[in-house]
């Protein structure tokens, strides 16, 4: 909006003027059904979606719930569903979504109260791949395992992950299929995957275990998660690419 | 989602999902649009099996006079038309599909999502005629 | 099973596309009559004598592969496809080895059904 | 009730790693958080972890190093304890899987950063404090380590001078519930929110300092506070020494390199150690050669976007997304804020307070490594060495004959407390008395300190206590409580900032990061000793206790 009106621009930049917040109200001992609350705060060029909902619960209403901690996109606590998407309230600023600002708690998640989700199913998701390293030996004392700055590099994206929740809200299989591991969980798994001090049979394993009725295949390449993920991962290019290999490895399995 | 939680919790339920259709993205189009013309072209496969056995079972003249019948009235036509718009439109996106499998355009998939629905609405367009004249 | 769904899916654009070309850009929906399907099954030969008047006389035995392709692709790749949705609802362990009998008893009734379509067109 | 042999409280950097030690000891051991792990400040930390790896490193240069940036103020032994277990340690996470950066021949990359006399931080990335966290929580799970998550501890019981626990509110019920524990660790993190330009996330409220303080421990060093050069003026987010490590330079509104051009550090210049340069940079400010908002310009765009995306990618993304700066093309605005408390719990290298039963480790203790201003890359280090010795004292030594019916009082205790706090009408909301002590700490008790902003500070802390006493919960739910959690954390906060600015205000002089506008001299005659705050009936008591030197004999420190 800001760019094109040159001649206010050095007042623009430090002031928009009040926005208008709709935000997702349920309080389990007071409502049956969640609702919409309205509030109208003052905003400046740089106030995110955060300093906003802050700014009410101090100013106006203390019984506005949000979970955040970092401010600087990096906890990942506070992924919310803001105008039709997900996104980390802390990075998003209030400019850039439009008014009204709806603030909704991530999709397919229960609620808990507010904007609190229930996140256990998220984390019971991400341990399910083994999310921890296996190496392809026990290392002597001292003896630091070996690996290339060029495999360093092909895991840097996803190794960004911060558990936000966002691209597994997004997921329509994640969200009817429990039991599909969704994409935040399965980009961890090819953080592992691709790490080659795993070794070859470590690589296999992982496969296996991500392979049945409702594991990788169950991805429809929405690219929802890809669209919303704060940190610019992939998750749909990782799950593409371990589908790709373990059907390889099983047309492969005469040559065993 | 699980059932281990300590307090209750509320669930929105998956109506929540298609309500939202108006913030989907490309991807999300191309998912629920394939899914439905599967659907459709998986039901269509049914009964058009069941049609054409009366070929078996009641000979060929019946054969002839139901395939005449069906394909009389002039909406029946329009909607072949459809049932191929469908079959266009879920061949070109699974061919998009395929392409992801082979780790190819992951970066255009938005892109190729509209290019499918355009080529898709191009091919009907061009073969109406064979469809509403024929 | 994956990768399956996959090669029918490609097979099926091919197959399907020449079957719509037949019926639609050749023959002509309102067309179809006992005669010209026998004609097709059994000697590969299609008449074009109403939309786009070209005869094609492909080998008889062509004909009869890419029909019956055509019939074992489209009934595998839509019913497994159809179990798949099932399954993506999470139904359970029970449902979902339901829905798998009850698809692979719906595709071999199909495949029984199509072919004997075929077998009662097939006059030589 | 829960009962374990070992608590764990807090789950960043040095929870994970005291608890993977305990659980390697055979110890039945539990995480109690009121973060889920992953959501910890550890995850924030972005320049790396010290250690002496190279052949033509030696740990003692690392402990010289250490001991000179603490300004002399550190206790030698522990340092020893820290920098030569470092590179085991170090190695110790990768094997854990951790992904530091690498170098052409497939070992682990190690960088120039501030203070140190050799380049010996580890790193991955820009993102070595998430990867550290990430990687420990990964063997938490392995190991199936129970974490009690998003609960929130009010107080550790105490009976016949030991610790038998703590008493912690359930987050998501509000249910008070009691931790029965042999060892209870406390690895709660700093003090940010002490202040109101921090880089710290907003759960860093002090709570385990105020607890173990309250149940008789004293809070050791506590002015020592550092304030971080490099930080985003509207947010206080973090620009990591690293840019500096790296070759990012400092101007001043005259386009001077005043590190060098002003005589600040002719020697390390941009890579004096933290407290030198954020003074550097305020004194540039007040003497009318800073930019708008009090900053300076650290300026990186020599070093071409492909560097700057390998090596730097979040200080990328951080500066556009929250200064909207493109660090590629234009200088990124930076001004000092707070960072770090060198100070803590009182203990000693095994993490082991004065009360049998309780540990503290990480930013919450004051081993004393830090001393008087901590070296980067040093705060990762001590998680992962303290972590690991806390950890293993505390599952060897841990109280067999722990009474459950303490812990039972002290729920009824606590749970009363809770509903009275909720129950209250009148008084104010929670967030002013907050916002007006962390302004004033601000004001007051930053980096350039006096006698008379110290006692001001002072007054409104003390006031603010006053104030807390009919302080008003206005949300009366029991479901996830933010608003209660707040006004709990509040009287940390106050505990905290009442200990800074009394350590502050009794020493008078200028040592590391706490410099004193009256006294700007280093005095090893009367001050070479730490800070100790006691609670006491009408107030905090402040003892005072030697320094332990072994071969590094105070001299002037200059960089």
């Amino acid at each position: 909006m800001a760019t094109t009106q040159t001649e206010s621009e050095a007042d623009a930049a430090t002031e928009v003027g009040s926005v208008e917040l709709e935000v997702f109200r349920y309080v389990p001992e007071e409502d049956d059904e969640p609702r919409f609350e309205s509030y109208t705060v003052d905003a400046e060029e740089g106030t995110t979606v955060l300093d906003a909902l802050i700014e009410i619960r101090d100013t106006e209403d203390a019984s506005l719930t949000v979970r955040h901690s970092c401010r600087m996109a990096r906890c990942g606590s506070d992924a919310l569903y803001i105008n039709g998407k997900q996104r980390l309230a802390c990075n998003t600023l209030v400019k850039e979504v439009g008014e009204p600002v709806k603030v909704e708690p991530l999709p397919r998640f229960d609620v808990i109260r507010d904007l609190v989700v229930d996140m256990e199913g998220f984390y019971d998701r991400m341990e399910a791949v083994e999310p921890w390293f296996q190496p392809s030996h026990e290392p002597e004392t001292g003896e630091e395992f070996l690996q290339s700055p060029e495999n360093r590099k092909n895991i840097d994206t996803v190794l960004d992950c911060i558990w936000c929740g966002a691209c597994t809200s997004s997921c329509s299989p994640a969200g009817t299929d429990d039991r599909f591991k969704g994409p935040a969980a399965l980009a961890k798994a090819y953080r592992f995957y691709k790490d080659e001090r795993e070794g070859e049979e470590a690589r296999k394993n992982r496969l296996r275990l991500l392979e049945d009725a409702h594991g990788i295949y169950r991805c429809h390449t929405q690219f929802n998660c890809t669209e919303v993920c704060p940190k610019g991962i992939s998750p749909t290019e990782a799950i593409m690419e371990m589908s790709r290999d373990a059907t390889k490895q099983k047309l492969a399995f005469w040559r065993r | 989602m699980s059932k281990d939680t300590r307090v209750e919790t509320y669930s929105r339920g998956l109506i929540e999902d298609p309500s939202r259709w108006k913030d989907w993205m490309g991807g999300m189009w191309a998912f629920y649009l394939h899914r439905f013309t599967g659907l459709v072209l998986s039901f269509y496969l049914v009964m058009h099996l069941f049609v054409l056995s009366t070929g078996y079972w009641m000979g060929h003249e019946t054969y002839t006079e139901v395939m005449q019948a069906i394909a009389a009235p002039k909406v029946i036509h329009v909607m072949e038309l459809g049932l191929f718009a469908a079959f266009v439109f879920h061949a070109l996106n699974g061919t998009r599909i395929v392409l992801f499998d082979m780790m190819r355009g992951l970066e255009i998939q938005e892109q190729l999502f509209y290019l499918s629905v355009a080529l898709s609405f191009a091919i009907v367009v061009a073969s109406a005629p064979f469809f509403l004249l024929g | 099973m994956w990768l399956l769904q996959r090669v029918t899916g490609v097979g099926l654009i091919f197959l399907l596309g020449f079957h719509f070309a037949v019926q639609h850009f050749i023959v002509g929906a309102t067309n179809v009559t006992a005669a010209n399907t026998v004609d097709r099954i059994t000697y590969g030969l299609i008449e074009g004598d109403h939309v786009i008047p070209v005869t094609i006389d492909m080998s008889a035995v062509m004909y009869q592969a890419s029909a019956l392709l055509l019939l074992a692709f489209s009934v595998f790749h839509g019913m497994y496809g159809v179990h798949n949705i099932v399954v993506e609802q999470n139904p359970g362990e029970k449902i979902e080895r339901l829905s798998r009998y009850f698809f692979t008893v719906l595709s071999v009734v199909l495949l029984i059904q199509g072919v004997l379509i075929f077998y009662a067109f097939f006059a030589p | 009730m829960h009962s374990h042999e070992v608590i764990v409280v807090g789950a960043g950097g040095a929870g994970l790693r005291a608890a993977i030690a305990a659980h390697e000891e055979g110890a039945d051991v539990a995480l109690v958080t009121k973060l889920h792990p992953v959501r910890s400040h550890t995850g924030a930390a972005e320049g790396g972890i010290n250690a002496a790896l190279k052949d033509e490193d030696d740990w003692e240069d690392h402990a010289y190093d250490t001991v000179k940036g603490s300004d002399y103020i550190g206790d030698q032994d522990a340092i020893e304890a820290m920098t030569e277990d470092a590179p085991s340690e170090v190695v110790r996470l990768e094997n854990m899987g951790m992904a530091f950066s690498r170098d052409e021949d497939g070992r682990m990359a190690q960088r120039a950063f501030g203070g140190l006399s050799f380049p010996r931080t580890t790193y991955a990335s820009d993102k070595t404090g998430h990867m550290l966290l990430h990687t420990l929580y990964e063997q938490v799970m392995k190991r199936g380590i129970t974490v009690y998550d998003e609960y929130y501890v009010t107080r550790a019981v105490k009976e016949d001078g030991e610790c038998h626990g703590v008493v912690a509110v359930d987050i998501q019920t509000g249910r008070v519930e009691g931790f029965q524990a042999g060892a209870t660790i406390f690895a709660t993190g700093g003090v940010g929110e002490v202040f109101s330009h921090t880089t710290n996330a907003v759960s860093c409220t002090g709570d385990g300092m105020s607890i173990a303080y309250r149940a008789g421990v004293p809070m050791e060093d506590m002015e020592f506070v550092q304030f971080h050069p490099t930080t985003l003026p509207s947010t206080g987010i973090l620009i990591t020494e690293g840019c500096r490590g790296e070759g990012g330079i400092l101007y001043n509104s005259e386009g001077e390199r005043f590190m060098f051009e002003r005589g600040y550090a002719p020697n390390d210049g941009e890579l004096a150690s933290r407290d030198v340069v954020s003074r550097a940079e305020l004194t540039e400010v007040e003497e009318g050669r800073g930019f708008e908002d009090g900053c300076v310009h650290l300026d990186l765009t020599h070093f071409g976007e492909e560097k700057i995306e390998e090596r730097l990618a979040q200080i990328l993304e951080l500066a556009r997304d929250f200064e909207d700066v493109d660090p590629v093309t234009e200088p990124i605005p930076v001004k000092p804020g707070q960072h770090y408390i060198m100070g803590g719990i009182a203990c000693d290298s095994h993490g082991a307070t004065e009360l049998p039963g309780m540990y503290a480790v990480g930013e919450a203790a004051c081993v004393s490594v830090h001393g008087a201003n901590r070296l980067g890359g040093n705060a990762l280090l001590e998680l992962v060495v303290f972590g690991k010795r806390s950890g293993r004292h505390a599952a060897e030594n841990h109280l067999t004959n722990t009474s459950k019916s303490a812990v039972e009082d002290v729920v009824a205790e606590e749970q009363s407390r809770v509903e009275e706090l909720k129950d209250r009408s009148g008084g104010e909301h929670q967030s002013e008395i907050r916002a007006d002590v962390q302004e004033a700490m601000t004001e007051h008790v930053n980096v350039f300190r006096s006698e008379e902003g110290l006692e001001e500070a002072l007054e409104i802390v003390r006031d603010a206590r006053e104030r807390y006493e009919s302080v008003n919960v206005h949300d009366t739910s029991d479901t996830f409580n933010t608003d209660l959690v707040q006004a709990l954390e509040l009287r940390s906060i106050i505990d905290c900032a009442e200990a800074i600015t009394l350590g502050a205000l009794e020493r008078d002089e200028s040592r590391g990061a706490h410099w004193r506008y009256e006294h700007q001299e280093r005095d090893d005659e009367n001050w070479l000793k730490h800070t100790l705050v006691y609670p006491g009936d009408d107030g905090p008591r402040v003892e005072y206790e030697d320094v332990e030197i072994k071969k590094y004999e105070p001299k002037v420190r200059s960089y």
